[in-house]
């Protein structure tokens, strides 16, 4: 059996006496999409947030890559190849949106502190950038700053920047929302590619998104993880049904 | 039918010196619920941000209520009736929930315990500030603070984003529930399922202007894959 | 050092505190509240006072000249803000930076021009003049316990204002984002005219209390004005009670800091040297109280976190 | 050529041409104010990459504008004093050569500026701006009572420095100093913001919460930049030194900061020549108004305020237009 | 040719406005048409002030400067200005660095030495009797030469010496020390707004000591700020309008009429200045440096204090008097009601060599 690349075990985290994540235990293996649903408020962004290292949590281990992680600060595990996508898009507003993909290629390329040598023209950065603003359908908008581009254009960014850093592993905060359908096709082909390099866990609230991509799913209902399975276990599972589904199942 | 509550005529409109907005005619009657449909930057928020005032009007003309908007400030409009849900979500970040829900509240039926009726979330979070609210959270508020102003034209900005689904059906539920108390609603969304089902009538903007008005009925798949990119 | 010394010092550390509050509570509102940078309160200020002491002369009664800071300031804020402030909301704060800046200029050498380069007289009437005996045998000035009883009362009225009233959570609402209250049908612009103005009247009031006990002079509002910043930022941006506390905090620091550091410094030097040394130290201590506050919590006392 | 770009080298040639003009006038005093606004310019320009690249609004780079004159100051008087700089932990000789004294301004500011901003950039925003400020104050109070370099009287070393042999006294030659310099930190600056680590601090600027995302810690890069700001601006502290030959205290104000922060925010924020732009025009206000009336500074806010009424992004930003998303 | 570098903007600006009014009278009145004067404003800033003397000196060709106010900024330009070889003719400020080893041919003080005033106030505070006196003064160069200057006359005992920080406002703390300390008698240098608000405070919290101080807190221009307060307080000057000569009185009246406010102390070292620069005018031309110095050490000019000479390191030798603060119809003014030093010079005369 391979190792899980993501590994979270019995994680807790509370705000003041509200209890976001209790005891949740959750993995990655490779080659996968894994599903985090759950209503709105159960924890899943904080979860999100706990593993990317951006808030601290208050018990239980991540494991990354075979690593424990939980001394890393957020840049330090987005280096170990961690990348995260945000729920509300998180952008620079008054850059192109090529720049904001270049950044992220350069993030990951480790020179920083490089002084002199003009970045604007530098392939080493350009090519990926431009490759992964294609990927995502946003070449004709490369120029663009991000301020004057519309919203689902923002969120197709989001993607882009993502990809860009290479990662091992993806954590996306609802992706597609905010997106036409157009561009959900784009990117559910796009995630059906991608999880064969990188394992994603997706939160997403559609669920014909989610039943139609994910290997696994496991649900967050106050912060507890109430289930996790395959998609067809996770229909039929009746606790879900009420709390999160409704119709939609 | 009388005169439709909200009447926009070949508006043009842009960012600055960049337009954005070709000429789009949308009519909203009073009751009726119009979804205002398009891919992804065609131009549905500049229309709803220029009937709102946020954006200037450089050409054609928006009539609320058979007042002609050109001249008036922001405010106004909005006092004309006007209850946005904006794109984002927007909540004001430094107040608390109640505080969102309040500060720009107009008398009416709809009141804070009808808003935490409809979203005993809110209720149950209260006194927390807006900015630590769940994304699912916050366009409860965000739904419920446009609400408060108890308006006649209610704007939905894909207002259903984020939310899970259990939510999104009680929200689906809720403007039914508002059409048939007489509120008209203009409504952005992207999950044309839903949006069919709801609405009276739908617009299409492509390229900043509206290339197709018609009842949900005929919104045939050959017009779905041309315009919708489904 | 007697017990009543020690006594006496805390009470005027206290007392400068809540001075300090009176002339900090219209930055409180403008800056803190608002989140706009006016670096024009100390002219305010200044104007305050200086319409204070002008009406008093003229017509005899601290009282008309009270009235007279407020509305002067007042007017001036309108002005300021109908003419400049309000084209500027929508840009960089730092813009607000400099026209409040040039503001300043105006004020300052408006001020001279209408009124001289002379100190003015402005001092308290009788009735507010003199001293009260305290408990444990302290005479303590009538006028200050008045400032204090001001303070007070200035801190209440604006915490219910800005934390209790819907007024006061539509200009929260404006400051984080203004164009959506305005789509919420909030005539947010009329209400930032009323607020500066407001703010304004406060820094005149300040200045013309202040100002009776200190000098009015040209230039009195710059040393204010950074007091002023310091107090909120101290306490916390948007706090009032954050407000109240910082100015407290930074008086009892300044205060006791004057008093007992060179005594302390007596102790290991000769005194000379320690009067010299320790006092060079006290009057680094407000600034050093600043960063320590904002090295342990970055945003302050009483501040939301970022 | 793009045309900020124009703008500058623009700018740059009329305050050549002004102090030229002074020369061949044979008006020295022209000449000593184009040097006086070239040093502010290259404070400007220190500051400009703290306050407009980085977001960093600093209200303490009078500290580091003032420590580089008091380096110089204590340098130069030591070496005309035959009087050691400092006995301990080593012995250190005083100098009057330039390079040497630029040298120590600039690994003085260095010195300072890092405990500053260590604990500085733990906060943000308005926090920021007062945190620097209290930083500064304390230096101030400190230099005005502390007596050894002269208190609140400063510290006078009665002739310029030397460097290459050439008369420093003769305001031309100075001012050619000084320009050079500028033309240098200019350069330096425009190859800086455009490098990756300029991409980086605009992106720590924007979008902290994206950069950190990416695996860059947004304090790493914000300190490094602010301590190169604050080694420009301790340069160009040296060099004001010189020109009077004389520092005070007065450099370590708050006025001093403001004053360099008005140069920036007038000239045009995150803009190559703004601080260039902004530093002539205001010491050209200065000078001309002084002769309408004595009550000047009224008409000097009056201009200011006009200035950032209508024109946005300051000077250079309305002859340059809106910054292109892409460069 | 004469540059004026002083205050006209500004917190300080009116110590500035009087010495510039004072030196224009004198000129006005002595009908001299030969004299042109420049006048900068330096806005308090010492860099400023240094510039200023640059363009004077470079561009407009003067032959003497004059007009600072403030001891930073002379220390800022004098040296400057006369190791370019000008005449500074210093109508107020007076460092002791200048008087001492810092000393110049070129350089003149008219006004005094900064530690006369103070050390006369020492000297007062003997004959007066007090034996426990508390001492304040702001801590920098000059508050720290005032409370020098006042020991080094003053034998009693002090009952507290404090520095306060400069530009300070309040002074609850300081006066709670005073009533504690025990002492009999308070001496204060605070100049300006500091000593406005810290006289009305004193007066308010009923202490009760008598208060002493140099001329600088009791100037004609703050006491009508000060008000009631300052009734009854000595302060030590080397002039006061009251002194009975034919130059002052021409000097008082005549400034009265031009300017429509009584002189204060600052408008008369102007006034001195510009006679003294006129008298030695008069003997040689500032062309003929050695001849020029030498004029003006003569000082041959009918100063409104009387009695005029320098020492040998160009600081008055002149009589230092104690004012009472008293209020004439409407206005506070000074009157003189002993003399405190006879023919001062200064504690610096060894340590110049010239
Ligand atoms: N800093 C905080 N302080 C207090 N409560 C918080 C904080 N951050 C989050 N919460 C609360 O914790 C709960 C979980 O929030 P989280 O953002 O993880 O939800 P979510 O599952 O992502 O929901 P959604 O689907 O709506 O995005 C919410 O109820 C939220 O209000
Ligand atoms: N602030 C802005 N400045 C300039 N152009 C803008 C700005 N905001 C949007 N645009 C442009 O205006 C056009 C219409 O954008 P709009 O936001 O109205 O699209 P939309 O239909 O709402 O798309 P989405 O479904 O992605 O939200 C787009 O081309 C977009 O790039
Ligand atoms: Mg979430
Ligand atoms: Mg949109």
């Amino acid at each position: 059996m391979t190792d899980p690349v993501l590994e979270v075990t019995n994680l807790s985290k509370s705000f003041g006496a509200l209890a976001a994540c209790k005891n949740v235990s959750l993995d990655l293996m490779p080659g996968e999409i894994h599903a985090l649903i759950g209503p709105n408020g159960a924890g899943k962004t904080t979860l999100v947030k706990t593993i990317a290292g951006e808030i601290a949590h208050d018990a239980g281990h991540i494991r990354f890559d075979g690593e424990l992680i939980s001394h890393l600060d957020a840049a330090g595990r987005a280096r170990l190849g961690l990348a995260r996508t945000f729920q509300i898009s998180s952008l620079a507003m008054e850059m192109s949106a090529l720049k904001n993909v270049m950044l992220a290629v350069m993030a990951v390329s480790g020179e920083v502190f490089r002084f002199f040598r003009h970045a604007g023209s530098d392939d080493a950065l350009l090519g990926p950038a431009r490759a992964c603003l294609e990927e995502v359908g946003l070449q004709n908008r490369a120029h663009t700053r991000v301020a004057e581009l519309s919203h689902g254009e923002r969120r197709q960014l989001e993607i882009a920047i993502a990809l860009a850093m290479k990662p091992k592993a993806f954590l996306m905060d609802e992706p597609m929302a905010g997106m036409g359908p157009e561009g959900l096709a784009r990117l559910s082909g796009l995630l059906r590619d991608l999880k064969e390099t990188a394992p994603v866990l997706l939160i997403e609230h559609d669920m014909d998104v989610v039943f139609s991509l994910a290997d696994r799913i496991s649900v967050l209902v106050y912060g507890e993880v109430i289930a996790t399975g395959t998609v067809e276990e996770i229909r039929a599972n009746p606790d879900v049904q009420g709390a999160y589904l409704g119709d939609a199942a | 039918m009388s005169a439709p509550f909200l009447k926009v005529a070949g508006l043009t409109a842009g960012y600055g010196a960049s337009q954005a907005l070709f000429g789009v005619d949308l009519d909203v009657g009073t009751g009726e619920v119009v979804a205002l449909m398009g891919r992804n930057g065609m131009g549905k928020t500049t229309t709803i941000k220029t009937v709102c005032k946020l954006l200037p009007i450089t050409g054609g003309s928006i009539m609320i209520d058979g007042r002609d908007t050109k001249r008036i400030p922001v405010h106004k409009a909005a006092r004309l009736g006007i209850g946005l849900v904006p794109e984002g979500r927007r909540c004001f970040p430094n107040l608390s929930v109640e505080e969102n829900l309040v500060a720009a509240a107009r008398s009416g039926e709809w009141t804070f315990d009808e808003v935490a009726k409809l979203f005993p979330r809110l209720a149950e979070r209260r006194t927390q500030s807006a900015s630590t609210l769940s994304g699912g959270e916050q366009q409860m508020l965000a739904i419920g603070r446009a609400l408060m102003t108890n308006p006649k034209l209610l704007i939905l900005d894909e207002a259903t984003e984020g939310l899970a689904p259990v939510v999104r059906q009680e929200i689906w539920a809720a403007i039914y529930a508002l059409k048939d108390s007489g509120l008209s609603i203009l409504v952005v969304d992207k999950t044309i399922r839903e949006l069919k089902a709801v609405a009276d009538r739908c617009v299409i903007l492509e390229r900043g202007q509206s290339v197709w008005t018609d009842k949900p009925e005929n919104l045939s798949d050959e017009v779905c894959a041309r315009y919708l990119g489904v | 050092m007697s017990a009543a010394l020690v006594f006496e010092q805390l009470l005027n550390g206290l007392q400068f505190g809540v001075m300090l509050f009176v002339m900090a509570a219209g930055l409180t509102l403008v800056f803190g509240v608002m989140g706009l940078i006016n670096l024009a309160h100390g002219s305010l200020y200044m104007l305050g006072a200086f319409a204070c002491a002008a009406v008093a002369a003229a017509t005899g009664s601290f009282m008309l000249g009270l009235a007279a800071s407020l509305a002067a300031a007042a007017i001036a804020g309108v002005l300021v803000e109908v003419l400049i402030i309000r084209h500027l909301y929508a840009r960089d704060h730092l813009d607000q930076v400099i026209a409040t800046f040039a503001l300043i200029l105006v004020f300052t050498e408006g001020t001279r021009w209408a009124f001289g380069s002379f100190p003015l007289y402005l001092t308290l009437p009788d009735a507010l003049s003199g001293s009260v005996a305290l408990p444990g045998g302290i005479t303590y000035p009538l006028f200050r316990l008045l400032i204090i009883g001001v303070g007070l009362g200035i801190a209440g009225g604006l915490f219910l204002l800005v934390n209790r009233t819907r007024l006061g959570m539509r200009i929260r609402a404006g400051e984080s984002d203004r164009e959506m209250i305005a789509a919420l049908g909030v005539d947010i612009g009329k209400l930032y005219t009323i607020v500066f103005a407001l703010g304004a009247a406060l820094a005149g009031l300040a200045g013309a209390l202040v100002g009776s006990v200190q000098a009015v002079q040209i230039g009195m509002g710059e040393p204010v004005l950074i007091l002023a910043f310091v107090v909120i930022v101290v306490g916390g941006i948007g706090s009032i009670t954050g407000a109240f506390i910082g100015a407290v905090l930074v008086g009892l620091t300044d205060t006791l800091g004057r008093f007992l550091l060179p005594q302390a410094f007596g102790l290991i030097m000769d005194a000379s040297s320690a009067t010299s040394v320790g006092s060079a130290l006290a009057s680094m201590l407000i600034y050093v109280l600043m960063a320590l506050v904002l090295v342990f919590k970055p945003t302050g006392l009483f501040g939301k976190p970022a | 050529m793009k045309r900020e770009t124009f703008i500058t080298l623009l700018l740059m040639a009329l305050l050549f041409g002004a102090a030229f003009h002074g020369k061949t006038g044979d008006e020295p005093f022209i000449i000593t104010l184009a040097t006086k606004a070239a040093i502010f310019a290259i404070a400007g320009v220190g500051l400009n990459l703290a306050l407009g690249y980085g977001g960093l609004v600093s209200f303490g780079h009078a500290a580091f504008f003032g420590i580089g004159g008091y380096a110089a100051g204590i340098i130069a008087s030591a070496a005309r004093n035959y009087a050691p700089v400092m006995t301990w932990p080593m012995e250190i000789a005083g100098s009057t050569s330039m390079p040497v004294i630029w040298l120590a301004a600039i690994v003085a500011a260095m010195i300072t500026a890092i405990p500053i901003g260590i604990f500085s950039l733990r906060t943000g925003g308005v926090y920021f701006i007062m945190i620097t400020l209290a930083f500064a104050q304390m230096l101030y109070y400190f230099a005005v009572s502390w007596p050894a370099y002269g208190g609140e009287d400063g510290l006078s070393f009665y002739v310029r420095n030397e460097a290459l042999g050439l008369n420093m006294m003769d305001p031309w030659t100075y001012f050619a100093v000084c320009f050079g310099v500028l033309a240098v930190v200019l350069a330096l600056m425009a190859v800086l913001v455009r490098s990756r680590f300029g991409l980086a601090l605009e992106m720590a600027r924007q979008n902290p919460q994206r950069l950190t995302a990416s695996g860059i810690r947004p304090f790493n890069v914000r300190l490094t930049a602010f301590v190169i700001s604050a080694m420009i601006t301790g340069l160009a502290g040296a060099l004001y030194a010189d020109l009077n030959r004389f520092v005070s205290p007065s450099m370590l104000s708050w006025h001093t900061s403001g004053e360099i922060m008005v140069f920036v925010i007038l000239g045009g924020v995150a803009r190559l020549g703004g601080p260039v732009a902004g530093a002539c025009l205001y010491l050209l206000l200065e000078e001309v108004l002084g002769d309408v009336t004595d009550y000047w500074q009224v008409l000097l806010g009056i201009v200011l305020l006009l200035v950032v009424l209508f024109a946005r992004g300051g000077l250079v930003g309305l002859l340059a237009g809106r910054r292109a998303a892409h460069d | 040719k004469v540059g004026m570098i002083t205050t006209l903007t500004g917190g300080g600006a009116s110590l500035g406005i009087d010495v510039r009014d004072g030196f224009m009278l004198a000129i006005k009145q002595a009908g001299n048409k030969d004299i042109e004067v420049i006048v900068e404003d330096d806005q308090r800033k010492p860099d400023v002030a240094v510039q200023l003397a640059d363009k004077l000196i470079q561009n407009d060709k003067v032959d003497v400067l004059t007009g600072i106010i403030w001891s930073n900024l002379a220390m800022a330009v004098v040296p400057a200005a006369v190791g370019q070889g000008k005449f500074y003719l210093s109508p107020n400020a007076a460092p002791s660095a200048l008087a001492g080893k810092g000393c110049n041919p070129h350089y003149f003080a008219v006004s005094y030495q900064n530690d006369n005033l103070h050390e006369a106030s020492g000297a007062y505070a003997n004959d007066a009797g007090f034996k426990k006196t508390f001492i304040l003064a702001p801590n920098y160069p000059a508050g720290q030469d005032s409370l020098t200057g006042f020991k080094r006359f003053y034998k009693g005992e002090l009952a507290g010496e404090v520095y306060t920080k400069l530009g300070q406002d309040d002074y609850a703390a300081e006066i709670a020390q005073i009533k504690a300390s025990g002492a009999d008698s308070v001496f204060f240098f605070l100049p300006g707004g500091m000593g406005i608000a810290f006289m009305k405070q004193y007066a308010q919290s009923e202490v009760g000591l008598p208060l002493i101080g140099p001329a600088f807190s009791f100037d004609q221009n703050i006491l009508q700020a000060v008000g009631d307060a300052a009734l009854g307080v000595k302060n030590t000057a080397n002039w006061s309008k009251d002194i009975d000569n034919e130059a002052n009185k021409k000097f008082v009246e005549g400034y009265q009429a031009e300017y429509g406010r009584l002189p204060s102390i600052y408008a008369s070292y102007g006034y001195d200045t510009a006679n003294l620069l006129m008298s030695a005018l008069a003997k040689a031309p500032v062309s003929d440096m050695a001849g020029f110095q030498a004029a003006l050490e003569a000082a041959d000019f009918s100063s409104v204090r009387g009695k005029f000479s320098f020492a040998s390191n160009h600081h008055p030798i002149q009589d230092i008097y104690v004012r009472e603060v008293i209020k004439e119809g409407d206005i506070l003014t000074n009157k003189i009601v002993a003399t405190a030093m006879t023919d001062r010079d200064n504690a610096y005369v060894s340590e110049c060599k010239m």
